[in-house]
């Protein structure tokens, strides 16, 4: 699908080794007519795995839209109790209620597909074997525990 | 390929067109291999519609699937199906192949979709079928099977795959020592065969155009982390460009297809790491980097 | 006709023509090198090679020695000469390799480390895990790519040779891609395209090993020499002939009989080793040829394993255990499962003789040149007089380097020194040679797969393992007659772009003419001698009349024309082959002599 | 800075995406449970309740400042993949579509903080 032949365009440091690039020669004449495919729009409902992607990426969108309203609910907050007591209330708003639903699951999504990826940005070598991805992982989970136990506590006011 | 129209004749039907499905009658197989039976489960076999899609630049204005009636066994690689197709029924369709032990890399093809080596996959996964078999998706079909390789030849070499040496390293007489533990820091980088599955799996490639690709980078990521290498600086300006590592959005895709479990996908996030710590290392150390 | 004009052009982009390559532009960065492959590099056969690449380091080794494993390895059937520099540079081009990026397989303190091989004394086999060849490939092709004057013409498929006067001016290729045959003149040639496995039914070799470079250099007057000597590899998987690697016995593995039994000490190899302690020379890791032969003796006598694709015995490497085989042999445990279903750590591998390579070749000197002025020739396609009638394993990766390196550097100082200046007579010559090709396309009749799979028939009934005079007369007729269909073969295909049907054809008529040269050679050859191997009458070595190099010339109707020519012995005379214990008393007397003066000791 | 052809300011972008997906895997989900649904349904007591813990800490203009930053890191991540996201349904925006989705990473915490101050 791709719509690029021949040479691609080299950023100024790639032609360093010499005037001449090596590589092949150009063809004098030519039958080639090659068929490019194009990439649907559509291309990322084709497999389970790009739609997991779409998912992922939808995910911190719903994400987005509650750290706007969290930003709504802290200014709020500065207001005074009236305020927050009406912010606190529009969050039961059917509406709202349903995005926050909505949010939940798609934070969860967000989070699980991060963990999944971590060890792979993230590679702790021990001699000569890499610490098993396993281990990587579930550190993430606990540090996600320890903030859910930090807020539960502060606003249970313990 | 989703242009292609199942069983279109083409412009002008070669020899073997008359018939569709053909096959199995035509001539017996030669006698495939099989698993040894003492290890292996029973012993199947029988016959498989193998979709293969057809491109002749000199006929056809667009390629269509062509049907091939092919005789299997347990034992049988979907390249010896192809092979068998080309000896037996149609001399005229082209795919690439040569070492039949997934080391060459050559025989990438999508099978049923999927970016697949032919030589180990095997007809028996995909029994009873029909077996779609297409060329290398997101890449120009040259004729049949045989899709244009050029554009990954021009980024193998723009990432500068080679040991590059500085003045304030040396390289030491008659070589240098590495350790186990040096070697793991790149070895699984280069193990690529570059088969070209993970252009085929990933998307961005069909997307944007000018993107490196995930073996390219990988090449350019294994050099770096190459206690002998001192080029980091020398592939910064290729990798940390539009068309480096950034049209990736790690869909991770390529690491799924990699018949040798490089992890392409690994090697890009790291590669997006080190651009980072670059760019804020320049802004610390303003003369990092300056009169190389 | 398009025309290029370079100053060295390689054919083969395998580890010998790359090597080359990088000599020629290392030796004068002014000149044009230009590496001419009927694949993308990467894909060429070199990629498959697993075991090692031999070189002398350490120091309970010596050159001494690896001269001397290689030479009774040869059967005395090697050059002394080229044996003698081949093991002088062997480790150096080791280290260039090391320098470039390879990545060797290192001891836990960062030097290299070394396995152990068939036929060979020491532990001297440099490996990269079980994917040396692989390994070697990708350092040389990518390193390559930093050369400014090396270019590439890939997928371009070598016709013919052009001459002048005699001196080879230049090359007819066919670029595939575009679909035009290109004329490329060139003031040196290096011929590097590798062997010619697939004229047997059963090889390790991958599709495009051929024989093209054989049969080109053959037919502009290079005599091929040796080509009676086919090693057949003792581990390829029955029925695929996928390479199970000599490696697998260097790490200590073990090959059974259908009764358990390590048969190899029946014949001259033992006495049995202990299981886990493998020792040089002895036992499984004895050269290939007795290994494969003791194969034969073995189902003759009815105790090989039955297979569903024919006759086997276990390859043995389940006392290694899991770890140290993922660490040692990864692609092996790949292979086995993939393509026969066996789990190495728990189960034996089936196993089989299966051919793996041309000890003969293109007729070369120690500086690679061939008998024909301007053309040099390297790698498995060549005869630079180093196997003699067997290689012993992990010498050819080092002789690619080693003498990849000296063509090079030959090549381009002829190329710089006399080129053959550009002629329109060659133009029209080169014209012609195309034509002649290019008017295959969309004729004749004779189906060319029905002639390939009747050619690795034939071979392998006359010119296997073991062979009588009988037998081989018979190819050679069934030879005779398949060259007699090819004239009337069939090319379906008409398209001009990547146009295998007409590629695989133009292949098959040089495996006719290799095939024709490996059993005539063979049939004049009246004794027995290391992978050459005969049951009538001629089963013992017969120096009075065969230390000998067989050389076959070209003629363009009728047989080849057999001669021999003298092999060159320096410092080791003719003396008994043996391994095992009868080994350790025929080495003690075989022992080079005068070594002082010939820079052994580095 | 070294400059050369096609050099972007994606480390920069990216960083700051990392970064704020980091942030946001370890805190979103907690927050939008407790924030969402456990405040406003009482699991931590009525509004006043919350009020008053919350009030304390948090309109303190530095800590203020820094929940603020950390918000906008968190929307960061969130814009930077809405972006490539429309890449991805091959819409190849001009580059003020690109400004205003980072912008609203930018002035969505810039607004709220200067909003709080006033307050």
């Amino acid at each position: 699908m791709s719509t690029s032949t021949g040479a691609r365009q080299e950023p100024t440091g790639a032609g360093r080794t010499g005037a001449r690039s090596p590589g092949r020669m150009p063809a004098a004449e030519t039958h080639r007519r090659p068929y490019r495919p194009t990439t649907k729009r559509t291309w990322f409902l084709a497999n389970r795995e790009y739609r997991a992607y779409a998912l992922r990426e939808v995910s911190s969108v719903v994400v987005g839209f509650f750290v706007f309203n969290l930003v709504v609910g802290l200014v709020c907050l500065h207001r005074g109790l009236e305020s927050w007591q009406w912010w606190v209330s529009l969050q039961t708003n059917p509406l709202n209620l349903t995005l926050t639903v909505l949010a939940v699951v798609m934070s969860l999504v967000h989070a699980t597909t991060w963990f999944q990826a971590t060890p792979k940005i993230i590679r702790i070598q021990r001699g000569t074997r890499y610490v098993a991805d396993f281990w990587v992982v579930a550190q993430h989970y606990l540090l996600l525990a320890v903030f859910a136990a930090v807020v539960y506590f502060w606003l249970g006011g313990l | 390929m989703t242009e292609s129209s199942h069983g279109h004749p083409g412009a002008g039907a070669s020899a073997a067109d008359g018939v569709q499905p053909v096959g199995a009658t035509a001539e017996q197989p030669e006698p495939r291999p099989r698993r040894d039976g003492a290890a292996a489960g029973p012993e199947a076999g029988g016959t498989i519609t193998l979709q293969v899609l057809r491109y002749r630049p000199d006929r056809e204005d667009a390629p269509y699937l062509q049907d091939f009636e092919v005789p299997w066994r347990t034992e049988t690689s979907v390249l010896d199906a192809l092979t068998w197709v080309k000896d037996n029924l149609e001399p005229s369709l082209t795919f690439r192949w040569s070492c039949r032990m997934a080391i060459c890399g050559s025989c990438g093809f999508m099978l049923n979709g999927e970016p697949k080596l032919g030589c180990e996959s095997f007809v028996r996964d995909y029994a009873p079928g029909p077996l779609r078999i297409e060329p290398l998706a997101n890449h120009a079909v040259e004729r049949d099977l045989v899709v244009d390789l050029e554009p990954f030849m021009a980024s193998l070499r723009a990432v500068q795959p080679y040991v590059i040496s500085d003045d304030r390293h040396p390289v030491p007489e008659p070589g240098n020592r590495q350790t186990p533990e040096q070697m793991v820091a790149y070895g699984q980088y280069s193990q690529c065969i570059n088969c070209m599955l993970c252009y085929a799996a990933c998307p961005q490639v069909g997307l944007a155009t000018d993107f490196l690709g995930p073996a390219a980078v990988t090449l350019a990521v294994r050099y770096n982390k190459d206690s002998r290498d001192h080029g980091a600086d020398s592939r910064l300006p290729i990798l940390d460009n539009e068309g480096g590592i950034w049209p990736c959005t790690f869909v991770g895709a390529c690491s799924t297809v990699c018949p040798k479990g490089v992890d392409p996908a690994a090697a890009i996030q790291q590669a997006k790491g080190a651009t980072a710590q670059a760019w804020a290392a320049e802004f610390i150390l303003p003369h990092r980097g300056e009169g190389r | 006709m398009q025309t290029l004009r370079t100053d060295v052009a390689i054919i083969g982009g395998g580890g010998a023509g790359l090597r080359a390559a990088m000599a020629a532009a290392d030796t004068d960065p002014q000149l044009q090198v230009l590496v001419i492959s009927k694949v993308y590099p990467m894909r060429s056969h070199t990629v498959a090679a697993e075991g090692g690449s031999a070189g002398v380091v350490g120091e309970d080794d010596s050159l001494d020695r690896h001269f001397a494993d290689t030479v009774s390895g040869g059967d005395w059937l090697c050059d002394q000469d080229v044996v003698r520099y081949f093991v002088e540079h062997a480790a150096e081009e080791m280290y260039q390799l090391e320098r470039w990026g390879c990545p060797w397989s290192r001891r836990p303190n960062g030097e290299i480390n070394v396995r152990r091989f068939g036929g060979m004394s020491q532990p001297r086999t440099w490996f990269a895990a079980d994917k040396t060849g692989f390994h070697m490939l990708h350092t040389l092709f990518q390193t390559s790519l930093k050369y400014p004057s090396i270019s590439r013409l890939d997928e371009h498929q070598a016709l013919d040779l052009v001459t002048s006067n005699g001196r080879v001016a230049g090359v007819v290729v066919y670029n595939q891609r575009d679909g035009y045959p290109v004329f490329v003149e060139a003031g040196a040639v290096v011929m590097a395209t590798g062997g010619a496995g697939r004229v047997y039914a059963q090889n390790t070799n991958g599709s495009i090993v051929t024989g093209d470079g054989m049969a080109m250099a053959y037919r502009a007057g290079a005599p091929l020499r040796d080509m009676e000597f086919v090693q057949f590899h003792p581990t390829g998987l029955p029925g695929s002939g996928i390479l199970i690697t000599e490696g697998c016995r260097g790490e200590g593995g073990v090959l059974l009989n259908k009764d358990g039994y390590r048969y190899l000490q029946d014949y001259g190899l033992g006495p049995e080793t202990p299981i886990g302690s493998p020792q040089n020379k002895y036992m499984e890791l004895g050269p290939r040829d007795r290994l494969s032969q003791a194969f034969w003796h073995e189902q003759q006598a009815g105790r090989t394993i039955s297979t569903p694709q024919g006759e086997a015995v276990h390859l043995d490497l389940r006392h290694l255990g899991r770890k140290y085989l993922e660490e040692r042999l990864p692609m092996i445990c790949h292979l086995a499962e993939q393509y026969v279903g066996i789990d190495p750590a728990r189960d034996p591998i089936p196993v089989r003789p299966a051919v793996h390579y041309m000890n003969g070749g293109i007729e070369t000197d120690v500086t690679t040149a061939t008998s024909v002025p301007g053309l040099f020739a390297v790698g498995e396609c060549a005869s630079s007089g180093l196997h003699g009638a067997n290689r012993l394993g992990s010498n050819s990766l080092a002789e690619l380097v080693v003498l990849g390196k000296v063509a090079g550097q030959q090549a381009a100082a002829l190329a710089a020194e006399d080129p053959v200046g550009a002629s329109s007579s060659l133009r029209q010559e080169a014209q012609d040679i195309a034509a002649t090709y290019l008017v295959m396309m969309g004729r004749g009749t004779e189906a060319p797969a029905r002639i390939r799979r009747e050619l690795g028939e034939a071979l392998e009934s006359g010119v296997g393992i073991f062979r009588t005079g009988d037998d081989m007369a018979a190819t050679a007729r069934t030879v005779r007659e398949l060259k007699e269909r090819y004239t009337q073969v069939q090319v379906v295909d008409t398209c001009p772009v990547y146009n295998t049907d007409w590629a695989s054809t133009i292949e098959l008529g040089a495996m006719l003419d290799v095939a024709d040269v490996i059993v005539h050679s063979a049939l004049r050859r009246q004794e027995s001698r290391g992978s050459h191997t005969r049951l009538d009458g001629f089963t013992s070595r017969d120096d009075e009349r065969f230390l000998a190099h067989t050389r076959a010339h070209f003629r363009a109707s009728g047989v080849p024309e057999i001669s021999y020519h003298p092999v060159t012995i320096t410092t080791m005379p003719p003396a008994q082959r043996a391994y095992g214990a009868a080994g350790k008393t025929a080495d003690a007397a075989a022992a080079p002599r005068n070594t002082e003066d010939q820079g052994a000791a580095q | 800075m070294r400059r050369w052809q096609g050099r972007t300011n994606e480390p920069l972008m990216w960083a700051l995406f990392g970064g704020g997906g980091m942030l946001a895997v370890f805190t979103m989900p907690v927050l939008i449970i407790a924030f969402g649904l456990l405040v406003p349904f009482g699991g931590f007591g009525g509004a006043d309740g919350t009020y008053e813990r919350m009030h304390a800490l948090l309109t303190h203009p530095l800590v203020s400042l820094l929940v603020f930053l950390a918000l906008g890191l968190v929307l960061w991540h969130c814009c930077h993949r809405t972006f490539h996201a429309l890449h991805d349904l091959k819409l190849h925006p001009p580059e003020i579509v690109r400004s205003a989705i980072y912008g609203i990473a930018m002035l969505t915490p810039a607004i709220g903080y200067s909003l709080s101050l006033a307050a």
